[in-house]
């Protein structure tokens, strides 16, 4: 089975290595076996999508009428090049070299493909020899694959491979010859960190992989590559370590993925929606990171890895909602630096959910909770403003997240300057205006602030829009409303899963022996097993009994 | 097809057997004893968490020996198709009283202490959404939700009891016992109807990852929460002292008594929350088990779909039972000991009995029982 | 008003459970479902628009009542 | 839109709906500004026998730190009365008055006029204690000499805008340096010792000090400068049951205490050992106190035992205690006497108004509840033969920063 698979294209192309011509035949039958074999085996054998992409068929033996047909599949686009040379004994062999301009390292091409092919020629005799001759031994590029399928050749060329064809062969060769521009590895904008590496995913998923290779050199790394989107034909790759993720729910990853019928992926968002847990929900239930080492550590303990081509953002599952407030940095700070930051960030997030709603309903309903100089003081300050409270804090909280969109939407340069303009003039005026109360204004800037500090982005979104929410409950029925909330958001966050893990998995249910990496992140060598759901497989993670101690012999002898 | 297909740990199973336990003692206990002699409620507290164990063990021995059944199926396995459904009915019955019960004393609190002018339908319909919308999801989260919130619960309810320590004297438990044991007597009884309730494990049994945690579960429910019933009462005597009988809601005025240096100050309404979620998860709990039995005793395959009827009836019900605030204290006073002391106590015997009887006249029972089970 | 509220809930409960227990072909859950509902549904109608019913919880008093009488 | 998706849109719109209609009535929302915030509350009675009320509303804008940073002269409260046929009524018609809904929660006194008290005042804080806005740790004190009405128009304090801060002040100073009025006199402990058997409560005794006795009163326009009157604190008013009988001056409310324990400090005067007429103030630090009640041959008896550490604070005259040990064991032994002559005073007291202040019937109680069933109806009488036994410790630990008091050469 494991041949089938790999032989159709439902593999990685690099790790194509098929000896044996396939012909259509062959790759239909083994298409149907396949899915005879694997019901739920991914991707590309979604029958109506290779009926929509099937142009060709086979390759023909004439050069000429090749070469129309390759024009002809690209619609004479402007960066397509086919170059035909004629090589051989008083060139009577026509090889053509196929590749779009922009995708292909061009040295590399006209260096060990072109130079070579014209200086090395001089010996061919007949095209079935000449073949032979140019896939052995005259193309200088590691990766060479041959394909006897005109689409195949033509996806091939699209992504970037060069494709040799010489004349009365029906056959084609693709050698590996991508080479784009791309954005150097630079520190994640997203995600940035004090402590801990400074290299983030570019949008090259080739860079990537090789990223999350770097950082686990164990053969155990598992990186499946898929296709999605039948134009946009983005590569998508799975990357898990295989004997510590649950082979189960990469399957369910895989055919979660399969299921995606779509004409183009363009960002992990995409596929993020596509395959998640709960569509409807606030919360996110898969993790998105631009950073290798958070990859890393996850899939260190046995979750799993999505990363898509195009983009930088890789996503993980399973997911919990502790993921969504831990920073790779905790596991790097020392611990009871790392623990307190994770308490701050706990509350930071409930701050930023329930702040503005709780001095509603301070103000409005319970204004015996607060000391008598201070409820003054409160009252002093709304003196003659015009709007309830609610009205109060609903206004300056949409004012603030249009100052918020306008800050990140617009350019570098002015953004610091509209937050300026708008947090100092707009909150000043207001004030002064009479319009909201300085306290208001306190409430909000905090609750905005609190809200930065959640290192996932994602999550603090959800709380940002349940705030209002809250604001409206707090302001209909006061601390019974924010009770009843925050009731129905913890009836819905328990009752989500992740990819088959229960989403709030170490406080609901109570996973005692995960504690260690929840609200305290234990020093290292406490950390002995892997998070119990997820890396169950192989729970534990490392030696025990690693706590470090001074030598036995310490004191007076070590200073001799 | 099965009925509910979570499962639940023993640590979730004690942590709803607490809350359900919690949510009178936290609101009304003393009061609804009618004590004659406050200092020595928390004497009948006591002695009632004690007496109350063997009752319980017998209901957890009940389960046990049909470790894959409900209460409802067992019931009629063991008395007959008839007699097992009327049990089974009655236990309906029962549950969806206490659920409208605890839906009108949150409807009667919140309208007596914070916010009078709002209508009772407000609190009852609201919690009332909020426990179907719970309950619905199944056991597992429900049992997800008790145990992260009884975490919460408890320290609230600790807060609540040591936070108001400037005004305690604890002098005010003295003298003990000095009107000798008979008025003591019917509150003793009422802190064992309340525990009674915890009949409710017998719909839970098939569904624990683990059987044999019951026993344990159950005795640390009735541990922890007979402690916070205990030091609960002892804080209201030593706060409020001879006038504790007089108060309606006793946990929610000792919420009032805190006052800490000019910053915490009258916070009652925090606890009073996260009472409220205390009993939106007992509300769940109560709500799940009547809606799975009646699915079970009318071989249905979903129990979901009965949850929201179900509510709605105990909202109703909740406004149907009850006149006024005074009518629940009474029910509470007058009705509910006998009551719930005779229907739980007289169904676990009732069953106890068949079950040895059976037991006794065909030992191969439980093998065609467990055949039966498992087909 | 009141009615028509009590009215737009119970659509609501209805709405939301119908079409997924016809989904699923549970025509004894439909019954029971409907029956229930109707229960909940009359008697809060009978609140709402004010007519007596009887309160069961006053005959479980009188139940109690007379079985202390007998002892 | 599958159905599935439109089955859960509909009910979800139609409980949207439902909820919206219930919940959003907002009943019981009141918004800050619209409420007064009541910061002390007096209670009388009218000729006509009607109950007034006098609320001292706070005016935050004139209270609070505005945003200007300037401190307003303006007057920080409003002072205003109503009346009614009970104490809710009253508050209820304030509605009339006030342009703020007037709003209890804040409410940290419940003053009483002595006439009123001197009638019962179990009726009044039946309302207190039921209502859910007013608290039940509000200290209940009585205005001796003068109605609520009157005294809350006058007083007030030049170092606080509020009276009721001020009222706050000088009570917790009083409780801690003084120990000269009662401990934690607040409604719950109030009606705790209504309820208690074999004690009477007490409350914090207030008194009115004029200082522009001739000046008129103008309502409502008092400015900062115009300070018509300030209180002492300090005293107790002796309640029997619900009804006043009495007062304790500053000493006999130490004495009281001595007895159950709550002195936290204080000053005894005794006289210099070594000089006629001239005096030596102790400051205390420390006590101690205990007191236990028993029944023998039908007498009932209560046994005080009182340790008290003290320093020496000031010396009139010449001493030098370094020269003359001798005296330090003499203002040992009169700061003992000191102390018996304000315990004696507050029993005698106690007994001449017939008032268990002290809860020896309830020490009696919780120590032999069988005797005190015996004596509970007679306790009146027993109360007025009882047998006090006082043992004091006095102990003087520290003299000061300096040994001997200067000396003219």
């Amino acid at each position: 089975m494991e041949l089938l698979c790999s032989s159709a294209k439902y593999r990685v192309p690099t790790q194509f290595t098929v000896n044996k011509t396939l012909d259509k035949d062959d790759l239909l039958m083994l298409r149907s076996l396949t899915r005879l074999l694997r019901k739920n085996m991914w991707a590309a054998s979604k029958p109506s999508q290779t009926k929509k992409d099937s142009t060709g068929g086979p390759l023909s033996k004439n050069v000429k009428v090749n070469e129309t047909l390759i024009k002809q599949s690209f619609g004479n686009s402007s960066d397509l090049v086919v170059r035909e040379l004629r090589v051989g004994p008083g060139g009577r062999f026509t090889v053509l070299v196929v590749y779009v301009d922009g995708l292909v390292d061009k040295t590399l091409i006209s260096e060990n493909l072109i130079e070579r092919i014209s200086d090395q020629t001089a010996k061919w005799c007949n095209p079935e020899q000449a073949y032979d001759d140019l896939k052995n031994r005259i193309i200088a590029v590691s990766d060479v694959k041959e394909t006897g399928d005109l689409d195949n050749f033509l996806n091939h060329v699209a992504r970037g491979d060069c494709g040799l064809i010489i004349n009365d062969v029906a056959k084609a060769l693709v050698a590996d010859t991508r080479g784009w521009a791309q954005r150097k590895i630079e520190e994640p904008t997203t995600e940035a960190t004090i402590r801990g590496a400074k290299e983030g995913f570019v949008e090259t998923l080739r860079t990537n992989t090789s990223l999350l290779r770097r950082r686990v050199k164990h053969p155990r790394l598992r990186i499946e590559e898929h296709e999605i989107g039948t134009i946009s034909k983005t590569s998508v790759a799975i990357a898990y370590i295989s004997g510590l993720a649950d082979e189960k729910v990469v399957q369910e990853v895989r055919n979660r993925l399969g299921r995606i019928n779509v004409d183009s992926i363009q960002e992990s968002g995409q596929i993020e929606e596509l395959i998640e847990d709960a569509p409807f929900s606030p919360f996110p239930t898969i993790l998105r990171t631009e950073r290798p080492d958070k990859v890393a550590g996850a899939l260190f303990e046995g979750r799993i890895a999505i990363l898509t081509d195009g983009t930088p953002f890789a996503l993980i599952v399973p997911a919990t909602f502790t993921m969504f407030l831990t920073s790779p940095e905790d596991y790097f700070e020392r611990t009871f630096m790392a623990s307190a930051v994770r308490a701050i960030r706990y509350l930071s997030f409930f701050t930023s959910l329930t702040l503005p709603s709780l001095y509603v309903a301070v103000t409005t309903f319970h204004q015996e909770m607060l000391p008598t100089p201070l409820i003054l003081n409160i009252a002093s300050q709304r003196e003659g403003v015009p709007f309830p409270a609610v009205v109060e804090a609903l206004l300056m909280e949409v004012l603030f997240e249009i100052l918020r969109e306008a800050g990140v939407r617009l350019p570098r340069i002015v953004g610091p300057a509209v937050s300026i303009i708008g947090g100092l003039v707009i909150g000043e005026a207001a004030m002064r205006a009479g319009l909201v109360s300085p306290i208001m204004v306190v409430v909000v800037a905090a609750t905005g602030i609190a809200s930065f500090a959640t290192p996932v982005f994602s999550v603090a979104i959800g709380a940002r829009l349940l705030r209002f929410i809250m604001v409206l409950l707090a302001g209909s029925i006061g601390f019974f409303g924010i009770v009843a909330g925050l009731f129905a958001l913890a009836t819905h966050l328990t009752s989500l899963r992740s990819f088959g893990v229960p989403f709030m998995e170490p406080i609901a249910p109570a996973v005692v022996s995960q504690f260690k990496d929840l609200l305290a992140r234990v020093p290292w060598w406490a950390m002995h097993t892997r998070p119990a759901l997820v890396g169950h497989k192989d729970l534990v993670r490392q030696g025990y009994d690693q706590k470090p101690k001074p030598p036995a012999s310490s004191g007076k002898d070590t200073h001799r | 097809m099965e009925t509910e297909g979570g499962r639940i740990s023993g640590s979730q199973l004690l942590a709803l057997l607490v809350l359900t336990r919690l949510v009178p003692v936290t609101i009304e206990f003393p009061l609804v004893t009618g004590i004659e002699v406050p200092q020595d409620a928390w004497i009948s507290s006591l002695v009632g968490t004690v007496l109350s164990i063997p009752p319980v063990l017998l209901m957890v021995h009940l389960s046990l020996k049909y470790p894959d059944k409900t209460i409802i199926e067992y019931s009629q396995l063991l008395l007959g198709k008839f007699f097992g459904k009327i049990i089974g009915f009655v236990l309906v019955w029962y549950w969806l009283s206490i659920a409208a019960t605890m839906l009108r004393s949150v409807g009667d609190a919140y309208t007596t202490a914070v916010m009078p002018e709002t209508p009772i339908l407000a609190f009852i319909l609201t919690v009332g959404f909020l426990s179907a919308n719970a309950a619905r999801t199944g056991l597992e989260v429900v049992g997800r939700l008790g145990e992260v919130n009884m975490l919460v619960v408890l320290l609230f309810g600790f807060l609540t009891l040591t936070l108001p320590y400037k005004v305690m004297n604890f002098e005010n438990l003295l003298p003990v016992i000095a009107k000798g044991i008979r008025p003591i007597m019917l509150p003793t009884g009422t802190a064992i109807s309340f525990f009674v309730q915890f009949i409710i494990l017998g719909m839970v049994v098939p569904y624990l990852n683990n059987p044999q945690t019951l026993t344990k579960s159950s005795l640390g429910a009735i541990a922890i929460s007979g402690f916070m019933m205990t030091a609960f009462t002892v804080a209201l005597i030593a706060v409020f002292g001879p006038t504790v009988s007089s108060l309606m809601l006793p946990a929610f005025s000792l919420g009032r008594m805190i006052s800490i240096g000019e910053f915490l100050e009258r916070i009652e309404i925090i606890p009073m929350g996260a009472w409220t979620i205390t009993v939106a998860i007992t509300l769940a709990f109560f709500l799940w088990a009547s809606a799975v039995a009646i699915a079970q005793l009318l071989g249905l395959r979903r129990f979901q779909a009965l949850i929201y009827p179900l509510a709605a009836i105990s909202v109703a019900f909740s406004i149907l039972f009850f006149e006024s605030f005074l009518d629940l204290e009474l029910y509470f006073k007058e009705v509910w000991v006998p009551y719930s002391l005779t229907l739980t106590l007289g169904i676990t015997i009732i069953l106890y009995v068949a079950s040895l009887i059976r037991g006794r006249s065909s030992a191969s029972e439980k093998v065609i029982g467990s055949c039966h089970r498992n087909g | 008003m009141n009615t028509l509220l009590l009215i737009l809930a119970f659509a609501a409960i209805a709405a939301y459970e119908i079409p997924e227990i016809i989904r699923r072909r549970q025509w004894k859950e439909l019954v029971v479902f409907a029956v229930l509902l109707i229960v909940g549904f009359t008697m809060s109608l009978f609140q709402t628009i004010g007519v007596k019913v009887p309160n069961p919880v006053k005959g479980i008093e009188l139940i109690i009542k007379k079985a202390a009488g007998l002892f | 839109m599958s159905p599935k998706w439109l089955s859960k849109f509909i009910s979800f719109i139609f409980m949207t709906a439902f909820l919206a209609s219930t919940l959003t009535g907002c009943w019981s929302r009141r918004e800050i500004e619209t409420l007064g915030f009541v910061t002390a509350l007096g209670v009388d009675r009218t000729e006509e026998g009607e109950i007034e009320i006098t609320v001292h509303i706070a005016k935050p804008f004139a209270v609070a730190r505005g945003t200007e940073g300037g401190v307003s002269t303006e007057k920080g409260f409003w002072t205003v009365s109503s009346t009614g046929s009970t104490a809710f009524e009253a508050m209820r018609n304030l509605l009339l008055q006030s342009p703020r809904r007037p709003f209890y929660a804040h409410n940290r006194f419940i003053l009483i006029g002595e006439e009123y008290a001197r009638a019962g005042v179990k009726d009044i804080l039946d309302l207190f204690a039921r209502n859910g806005e007013t608290r039940r740790l509000a200290r209940v004190e009585v205005i001796k000499g003068s109605t609520a009405k009157d005294f809350m128009q006058q007083v007030e304090f030049e170092l606080e805008r509020l009276p009721s801060e001020g009222e706050e002040g000088i009570s917790r100073s009083v409780e801690v340096g003084l120990s000269s009025q009662p401990v934690e006199c607040t409604l719950n402990s109030f009606l705790q010792w209504l309820e208690t058997e074999g004690m009477e409560p007490i409350a914090v005794r207030l008194e009115l000090i004029p200082k522009k006795p001739d000046a008129p009163i103008n309502v409502g326009e008092l400015l900062r400068e115009q300070v018509r009157a300030s209180s002492k604190h300090g005293g107790a008013a002796v309640f029997k049951g619900d009804k006043l009988v009495g007062w304790l001056d500053e000493t006999e409310m130490r004495g009281v205490n001595w007895v159950t324990g709550k002195v936290k400090s204080g000053i005894l005067v005794i006289d210099q050992p070594n000089e006629k007429g001239k005096l030596v103030s102790l400051e205390i630090l420390r006590a101690k106190s205990k007191f236990q009640p028993e029944v023998k041959n039908a007498q009932v008896s209560v046994t005080v035992k009182i340790e008290a550490e003290a320093s020496l604070g000031e010396i009139q005259g010449t001493l030098d205690p370094m020269k003359y040990p001798q005296a330090w064991t003499e203002m040992e032994s009169q700061m003992a006497e000191a102390i018996k002559r304000e315990v004696m005073a507050a029993i005698s007291k106690a007994k001449e108004l017939n008032s268990d202040i002290f809860g020896f019937g309830a020490a009696l109680n919780r120590k032999q509840p069988k005797e005190w069933a015996s004596l509970k109806d007679r306790w009146d009488l027993e109360f007025q033969r009882i047998d006090v036994k006082l043992e004091v410790e006095a102990k003087l630990r520290r003299m000061g920063l300096v040994t001997r008091s200067s000396e003219p050469k």
